[in-house]
């Protein structure tokens, strides 16, 4: 039984992306304590799926690999992964909140050896590259994972697979008869980081992304550049493993849209400008390398302006300001054809590209009216600022479409939040 | 199976003797199959049809949807209003969503109707539907194979859903982009539906047939093409309008482009009144311009 | 602390006991280590192990540990002893992971993990188990500079939290620009009309707040201290001074309004009824939900323009190159003013690209729905013609020239941040007139705005009155991860002085800012260092006696943590300071150094290896990698078991910053045959947490050149590497090319000397 | 110019939006579009559309009503229903392009030879009459609306079409004589006449 030490002075963070980890480690740093519950084996969340951050082209895994040592470094943080919230109830600073834990079949003894991988044989759809790949049935989701800690895929146990990790592990860290638990604990505050999901690109039905294999989407497209995704860094197409030079994004896939989100999701403009320098990244000045936008309005807002000038300088970047009306595909080169009218100046145009990219909108990963009735939810289900005395507080995009530096922002006023609700208890207690 | 009533709007075409006689031949071998009783709505109009906006205008053509449903509230009263035609299901759903939306629209719709003494009250009394819902919906593909008797095997059919049975409102559950009911009824009955037929929702030109000719035919070649392409022995759809418009001017898009097109074109009730065992005339094969032969062979067998 | 106790522990888990010979190992940690106390295990991370090392340290007054396993960055949760002085020596990512298991390759991988285990059992010899700072300051009052929306929610926010706040405001009332606002745009459902602004109740809030001391027509006249004890002068415009202790500040000094009088092409200036947003704010106010009048002749106004972008996103001299974000919704809104009156009053908006994100979208659609028309042109031209304003422009839809009149037009000018001295240039200057290094400016004064000369904070510090200015002169934090990782402990910028925003972003970024500003505060009273390096305990310190005055250090100090005495002694405040190290590494005398960090601990290790004559064809390099990003790259090349030569001996530092030329020069005399500086991306979009740690290791190895010249050495032997931490396949590439050049051109002579 | 239609362009003066909102069908959509271009790049006729719907949305609001009323592009619309179902506006553009047809056509500025706005009277006035539509005469009033000989020559290039619709009975020879329609055509058209007479007043259409 996993025992967890929780008062009405602990703080619970739910989820363990980049709003989620830095809610509890500046609420931690301020010498709180704090309750930090992760659904998914590591932490990380999205941005660990990401190559590369706009408007500095850096990666994500340096600022995570800081957060990670002040993770490690900070005795106030309990980390809980596999593990989901399923009940909040009570009022601000006294809330009574069930974790169900999942099993990981791999306790604290490992040690990321590796040898359990190597004695499995079964694969399984690899997540962290949105199923583009498989993985072992044991596996470390990432490099970079933390905890760096191995897990055994449900669907393998009881099979013989299993006990050949089992065996292959010198190490007694493979427990084959955990059992999925739910603890009930106490908290004075709640900060809810859940994230973002893509919207399913599936619907976007014009598009034909359940239709044609070279229509994929920008968080695909992300980890194709990779060296460890899917086709290893290399910007191949599905259809025929053809490298991609003639590439297209279409901007608001599935965002602005009263058939799909009807909020504008702030960060796909920036996304495809930034993906859009992956090809010259990839091809060097190769003439057949070119990107085209197809957008309605660029939102580079505030100093994101610079970096479109900077895209915009670039001449193998072509911008059409135009909703691509649907796309088809050719049958025999697998090429996607897009067809539309470039509004400005009433152009019609059926182009064909190696490759299209979905700008994909963001949708809340939980519907903010699912978490507890004190919270309340706009219209796409994120959660609106909280007016009412209750103490559970949205992070990051769980809050709205926001980019990874206005994410750490809400998480951080998020932990402030937090820390006033405890502290009002223990000055109470006191 | 408890026999399933509806208020049935036939439409112009599917008159006697009207283009689409051979689809109403068919609708109703198919009914009487699948104990489907259709209560036709007495002294019925035209829906107005699309085109009929231009000279017609909003309430006019209201106004004609709008005397069918009151016809049908009064003399079928409790029963979904069935129609076979894409333009009268269209046009008599239209203006019961847009009276239900407007109030103004259905003062002044009501106090037309006052002068022929009826009167229309919606807010979805009378769900308008299309036959293909109701085989869909209420029988169910499972409940659609029971009557079956002969398979269709060995056919290739290009699903031709066209515009208006699947816009705006197109069927439950189905895109708008990439349909699959008529090709889950061509497989529900053995036959087979070709794959990936990306002229399957092209508009056909509908109206502007007759007057944009070449710009229609244009449509129409590019969506026998397709057909053929996917090796397709015949089309196969939902709309009169669209059978139509594919099935006779194949001729002149011969002329006209040098093809040798020569493709039958049916409507789905066709299929499965020949797979329920109609013969041949109750299928309404003897009405299709471009002989369906081996349908013909089937019924004959 | 009694004398030192080591004691070495070798784990043979992972493959190192089948792979190494660790009796061996233990040997030279007795003999060469001088370490009495060594032990092995066969699983060092599990209970047991830990266990041991725990009774160890309680039972046997260990003091001093070494950890021969994996890498530093692996088990900490095991292997987190914070009461003793740690060392790890990296078997397993460093050595038995990257080597070949052959039987030639088992000599060399032995002698890699021999050196290793010298290595740490040297370093740790010269650690301390740090204590904190002793002389931290415990004020946990906060200065909020600025009183408007950013300043009065940081004030309130910290306040809830129950810290005592002191703000101090220019002018004579709370409330900046907001509160000249009529409304403000929505920030919950439905996003469909105006809101209240609500600044009045945050102003009362702040009143009646008996945390908060409010400061009217102050400005902070003098800053000096460090978190936990900063001095500050407050002065009226009265002219008397208060003199206040706090333990943090908040600088919120907001934006001011572009001055518009820059855009006569816009007709500003030309007729009183072009107005910029903040003047249509006014008229509306004065309205009162009324019919706007026209500010030339008092006309109601039925026709009204809107110029987006106005002196924004261009390269003109003169105007702001950035967007200011909020125009695009404040526009909507004052559109909505007109609209909600009467709607026949004609509305247009003139725009580039309509940026109206997340929700702001449904605020776009109301607009629309009220019958605010919205036109994509360019290239406006605004002229008073005969009454009215005529508005020529380039209509982008219709690809045509098109005129609109209007009783009004209103222009989107944007902000420009009130972020006080521009410290980049000041301080050029400055060194260059003591004879100092100069530097480039980063960000030369850009043709964005004039930007107000009077300084917000007046620092007393060494390298300038105000915080060091990003882009276009906003105080902004360079990293995307980090956005209160300021340059300036315990001073943290918010609001619109940190990036063009709104009412709804600022509150968000005030509240952030208050808890950085609550938790720079709480780690000062502990004496901790704050992010990145947040909790750890050590700080420098140095030898006055053996110090030559040269400012090194205060200069290259990235966080301005160095003042300078009078007779130019440097002046450490250990609670500015990020424990970077930059300092160290810049001193030429090596008089400075942290308790578990310092020249000894590094430069011991580096001579401590084991160093084969050159005839053993066995030559060693140096490699200094950043613990960053380099290091971790280094671990995940293992973890995918790529290789890389024997010959490397690998330590992790602070930061390239803090490399102290004397390591290389040393290594040479000792016989390395080349040195590997690696280090985070430098430049415009540098990665350096620690600011220019990776720009001074090429600066300072640039000038070792001329050291290998008179010991006629190929510059060859040093040289410096920009590495990402996802370069995990071309660390290890980096690695054995240089090994091959080093084979090319031949051992190092100095061997053996 | 129809006086209708002065009398409009006096009541609007250059308000072309407004008369828009007023008199068309669905018009006070217009003003909702966000000029992405999806039904422009959706209309299976697009290529024949001088002015594609999401250029007339623009066109109206800045006024160019003449342009608007009088292009033949509306008439190019075949009710798809691609554009509607496409619009992340949710604009109705399908009817809105109906009811600018129709707007035009009834203050007598819509391109005059226009076919499609020819055979659209002619269908009204062949189901007006009795109620349903008489295909045969339908076709008949179709080939021969620009007089006898080019008639000929059309029902001629027509021939094997009617011919083909003859054999298999789709087509009644007869149809001209013995066309059935609803049992009392005469309240049929006192209904459309009030109907009309509703919308015209609604409109302020003086007819």
């Amino acid at each position: 039984m996993t025992d967890v030490v929780a008062t009405n002075e602990t703080i619970l963070v739910v989820g363990g992306g980049i709003s989620g980890l830095t809610a509890a480690l500046e609420a931690a740093e301020c010498g709180k304590q704090v309750l930090l519950v992760e659904k998914n084996p590591s932490v990380g969340g999205r941005i660990a799926q990401l190559y590369k951050y706009f408007p500095k082209l850096c990666r994500p895994s340096c600022g995570q690999e800081i957060n990670l040592r002040r993770l490690k470094a900070n005795k106030k943080i309990r980390l809980l992964t596999m593990a989901e919230v399923t009940n909040v109830a009570g009022t601000a600073g006294d809330y009574d909140v069930s974790i169900t834990i999942h099993p990981r079949y791999v306790n604290e003894n490992c040690t990321a050896c590796g040898a359990c991988a190597d004695a499995v044989t079964a694969e399984i759809d690899d997540p962290f590259n949105y199923n583009m790949t498989k993985t072992k049935a044991a596996y470390l989701p990432y490099n970079m994972a933390y905890p760096q800690r191995y897990v055994i895929d449900p669907s393998i146990v009881g099979s013989e697979d299993a006990n050949k990790a089992k065996a292959a592990c010198k190490y007694e860290a493979i427990d084959l008869d955990m059992q999925e638990q739910t603890i009930e604990i106490k908290v004075g505050a709640v900060i809810w980081a859940t994230g973002w999901r893509p919207y399913d690109a599936a619907k976007i039905q014009p598009y034909g992304y359940d239709r044609f294999p070279n229509v994929i989407t920008s968080v695909e497209f992300e980890r194709m550049m990779d060296p460890f995704g899917p086709t290893g860094g290399k910007l191949l197409r599905p259809s025929d493993a053809k490298p991609a030079k003639n590439i297209a994004f279409i901007q608001c896939a599935g965002s602005r849209d009263r058939n799909h989100l009807t909020h504008c999701s702030r960060i796909c403009c920036m996304a495809s400008l930034k993906q859009s320098t992956y090809i010259g990244e990839q091809y060097g000045d190769d003439a057949d390398a070119k990107a085209t936008i197809y957008y309605i309005d660029i939102r580079a807002i505030d100093r994101f302006e610079d970096f479109y000038k900077k895209v915009q300088a670039d001449e193998k970047v072509h911008f059409i300001k135009s909703k691509v009306a649907n796309i088809t595909q050719n049958r025999d080169t697998g090429d996607v054809v897009l067809h539309g009218v470039d509004t400005e100046g009433y152009q019609r145009y059926d182009n064909t590209h190696d490759l299209c990219v979905l700008a994909i909108g963001m949708e809340p990963s939980v519907r903010a009216d699912q978490i507890n009735d004190s919270v309340s939810a706009d219209a796409s289900g994120f959660i609106q600022p909280n007016g009412a005395n209750a103490a559970i507080f949205g992070a990051g995009c769980a809050t709205n479409a926001l980019d990874v530096n206005r994410a750490v922002q809400s998480a951080t006023a998020a932990a402030l939040r937090a820390i006033q609700v405890v502290n009002r208890v223990s000055s109470a207690e006191a | 199976m408890a026999k399933k009533e509806y208020s049935f709007y036939p439409g112009c075409s599917s008159e006697r003797k009207a283009s689409a006689s051979n689809y109403m031949v068919s609708v109703d071998a198919m009914c009487e199959k699948l104990d489907i009783k259709l209560n036709e709505i007495p002294d019925w109009n035209c829906c107005g049809a699309s085109i009929g906006y231009a000279e017609g205008g909003e309430l006019p053509r209201h106004v004609m949807n709008a005397r069918n449903i009151a016809l049908s509230e009064q003399n079928n009263p409790d029963q979904d209003i069935v129609a076979t035609c894409a333009a009268c299901w269209l046009g008599a759903k239209e203006t019961a969503d847009r009276l239900d939306a407007s109030e103004q629209l259905l003062a002044d719709t009501k106090e037309v109707l006052k002068e022929a003494g009826l009167d229309i009250h919606l807010k979805n009394e009378t769900p308008i539907r299309h036959m293909v819902e109701v085989l869909i919906e209420d029988i169910g593909y499972e409940g659609l194979k029971e009557p079956m008797v002969k398979s269709l095997e060995g056919i290739k059919f290009a699903g031709y859903v066209g515009c208006q049975t699947n816009r705006p409102f197109g069927i439950d559950g189905e895109s708008f982009e990439n349909p699959m009911y008529l090709d889950k009824m061509v497989e529900t009955v053995g036959g087979e539906a070709i794959t990936d037929y990306d002229k399957k929702v092209t508009c056909c030109g509908g109206a502007l047939a007759f007057s944009e000719p070449e710009k229609s035919q244009k449509q129409i070649k590019d969506i026998i093409e397709a057909a053929y392409d996917q090796g397709a022995d015949m089309i196969v759809t939902p709309c009169p309008v669209c059978q139509m418009n594919v099935e006779v001017y194949q001729d002149q898009i011969n002329k006209h482009y040098g093809t040798k097109f020569h493709i039958p074109v049916t409507y789905y009730s066709q299929l499965l009144t020949v797979a329920y065992c109609g013969n041949a005339k109750e299928a309404g094969l003897d009405g299709n311009i471009i002989r369906a032969k081996q349908l013909e062979e089937i019924a004959a067998k | 602390m009694s004398e030192n106790k080591t004691a070495v522990y070798v784990c043979k888990g992972c493959g190192i006991g089948d792979r190494l010979d660790t009796d061996q190992l233990a040997k030279v940690a007795e003999s060469e280590g001088k370490c009495s106390h060594v032990r092995q295990h066969d699983f060092l991370c599990n209970k047991d192990g830990v266990n041991t090392i725990r009774n160890d340290i309680d039972g046997e007054g260990v003091t001093h540990v070494v950890i021969a396993a994996c890498s530093r960055r692996a088990k900490t949760e095991a292997f987190g002893f914070d009461d003793v002085a740690l060392g790890r020596a990296n078997l397993r990512e460093g050595v038995i992971w990257v080597r070949p298991d052959t039987d030639e390759a088992r000599e060399t991988t032995q002698e890699m993990a021999d050196d290793y285990l010298r290595m740490a059992c040297a370093e740790i010899q010269y650690m301390k188990q740090p204590e904190a700072n002793q002389n931290a300051g415990t004020n946990k009052n906060i200065l909020v500079v600025g009183g408007g929306v950013s300043g009065m929610t940081a004030a309130t926010e910290a306040s809830k939290a129950g810290y005592g706040v002191l703000l101090v405001e220019k002018t004579g009332q709370l409330g900046g620009w907001a509160a000249k606002l009529h409304k403000r745009v929505p920030d919950r459902e439905p996003f469909a009309d105006p809101h209240d602004t609500g600044v009045s109740d945050l102003m009362k809030s702040v009143e009646l707040d008996k945390n908060i001391t409010v400061f009217l027509n102050s400005s902070v006249t003098r800053t000096s201290g460090a978190p936990g004890q900063f001095s500050i002068d407050i002065s009226a415009e009265s002219g008397e001074t208060v003199t206040d202790n706090v333990g943090s500040i908040i600088q919120a000094s907001g934006f001011s309004n572009y001055d518009a009088n820059q855009l006569p092409e816009l007709g500003y200036g030309n007729s009183p009824d072009v107005v910029d947003q903040a003047e249509l704010e006014q008229l509306a106010k004065q309205a009162t939900d009324g019919p706007i009048k026209r500010p030339s002749d008092g006309k109601e106004i039925e026709s009204v323009v809107f110029v987006q972008c106005a002196g924004q996103r261009s390269n003109k001299p003169g105007h702001l190159p950035y967007c200011s974000g909020h125009c695009c919704n404040t526009s909507i809104k004052q559109a909505m003013y007109f609209k909600d009156a009467n709607p026949d009053v004609d509305t247009v908006v003139i725009f580039d690209d309509l940026r109206t994100p997340g929700n702001g979208e449904d605020f776009y659609r109301s607009a629309q729905r009220k019958g605010v028309i919205f036109t994509k042109g360019k290239n406006q031209q605004v002229s008073p013609i005969n009454g009215q304003l005529e508005v020529k422009f380039h209509d982008m839809i219709l690809d045509e020239e098109a005129v609109a009149k209007a009783d009004l037009v209103v222009l989107a000018t944007g902000q420009v941040p009130n972020s006080g001295v521009d410290i980049e240039q000041a301080t050029t200057l400055d060194i260059e007139e003591e004879g100092g290094e100069s530097e480039a400016p980063a960000e030369a004064a850009t043709s964005d705005a004039q930007i107000p000369v009077d300084s917000i904070l007046n620092l007393t510090y060494r390298q300038g009155v105000d915080l060091p200015h990003l882009r276009h002169g906003f105080s902004d934090s360079h990293f995307i991860c980090f956005p209160y990782e300021t340059r300036r402990s315990g001073i943290y910028a918010c609001g619109p002085v940190r990036r063009p925003m709104d009412i709804a972003q600022t509150m968000e970024d005030a509240t952030g800012a208050a808890l950085k500003a609550i938790q720079a505060v709480e780690n000062a009273t502990l004496g901790r260092a704050a992010h990145p390096r947040s909790g750890d305990l050590s700080f420098p310190s140095f030898r006055r006696e053996g110090c030559t005055q040269c400012k090194r250090c205060t200069v290259e100090c990235p966080f301005g943590a160095i003042d300078e005495d009078e007779q130019r002694y440097p002046v450490f405040n250990e609670s500015r300071c990020r424990r970077c190290g930059t300092c160290m590494g810049a001193c030429p005398v090596r008089v400075i150094s942290f308790e578990n960090y310092s020249v000894d601990t590094i430069g011991q290790q580096i001579k401590n290896v084991d160093m084969p004559d050159e005839f053993d064809e066995k030559p060693r390099i140096l490699v200094l990698a950043c613990e960053n990003d380099a290091y971790p790259a280094l671990d995940m090349a293992a973890q995918q078991g790529l290789e890389y030569s024997a010959f490397v001996r690998v330590v992790p530092v602070r930061c390239l910053g803090s490399v102290n030329s004397i390591w290389v020069t040393d290594a040479l005399n000792s016989g390395y045959d080349g040195i590997m500086l690696m280090g985070c991306k430098k430049g415009d979009d540098y990665q350096c947490h620690f600011v220019r740690g990776s720009e001074l290791a090429h600066e300072r190895m640039s000038k070792i050149d001329d050291t290998l010249q008179q010991l006629q050495l190929e510059s060859e032997r040093v040289e410096t590497y920009e590495v990402e931490i996802t370069d995990i396949h071309r660390v290890p590439t980096l690695i054995n090319e240089y090994a091959a050049k080093i084979d090319e051109i031949g051992m190092n002579p100095f061997k053996g000397f | 110019m129809s006086d209708v239609n002065t009398a409009m362009v006096q009541k609007y003066r250059n308000d072309f939006l407004k008369e828009v909102e007023e008199n068309v069908e669905e018009g006070h959509w217009v003003k909702m579009c966000m000029q992405c271009g999806v039904c422009s790049g959706s209309c299976p006729f697009g290529p024949d559309w001088d002015h594609p719907p999401q250029e007339i949305f623009m066109m109206i609001r800045a006024g160019k009503r003449d342009e608007v009323l009088t292009t033949e592009s509306m008439w190019m619309c075949t009710s798809c229903y691609n554009c509607i179902v496409r619009c992340p506006r949710e604009l109705p553009i399908t009817h809105i392009m109906h009811g600018l047809a129709n707007y035009a056509h009834r203050l007598g500025i819509a391109p005059k030879m226009n076919p499609t706005r020819r055979f659209a009277k002619i269908f009204w006035n062949n189901i007006a009459k009795t109620g349903r539509v008489n295909e045969l005469a339908l076709s008949l009033k179709l080939y021969f609306m620009d007089g006898f000989m080019s008639g000929v020559k059309n029902a001629l290039a027509m021939a094997s079409v009617g011919i083909g619709m003859l054999k298999t009975k789709r087509l009644n020879p007869f149809a001209l004589i013995s066309h059935k329609g609803v049992k009392n055509p005469k309240e049929l058209h006192v209904l459309l006449k009030k109907a009309r007479e509703i919308e015209d007043r609604r409109k302020g259409i003086a007819s």
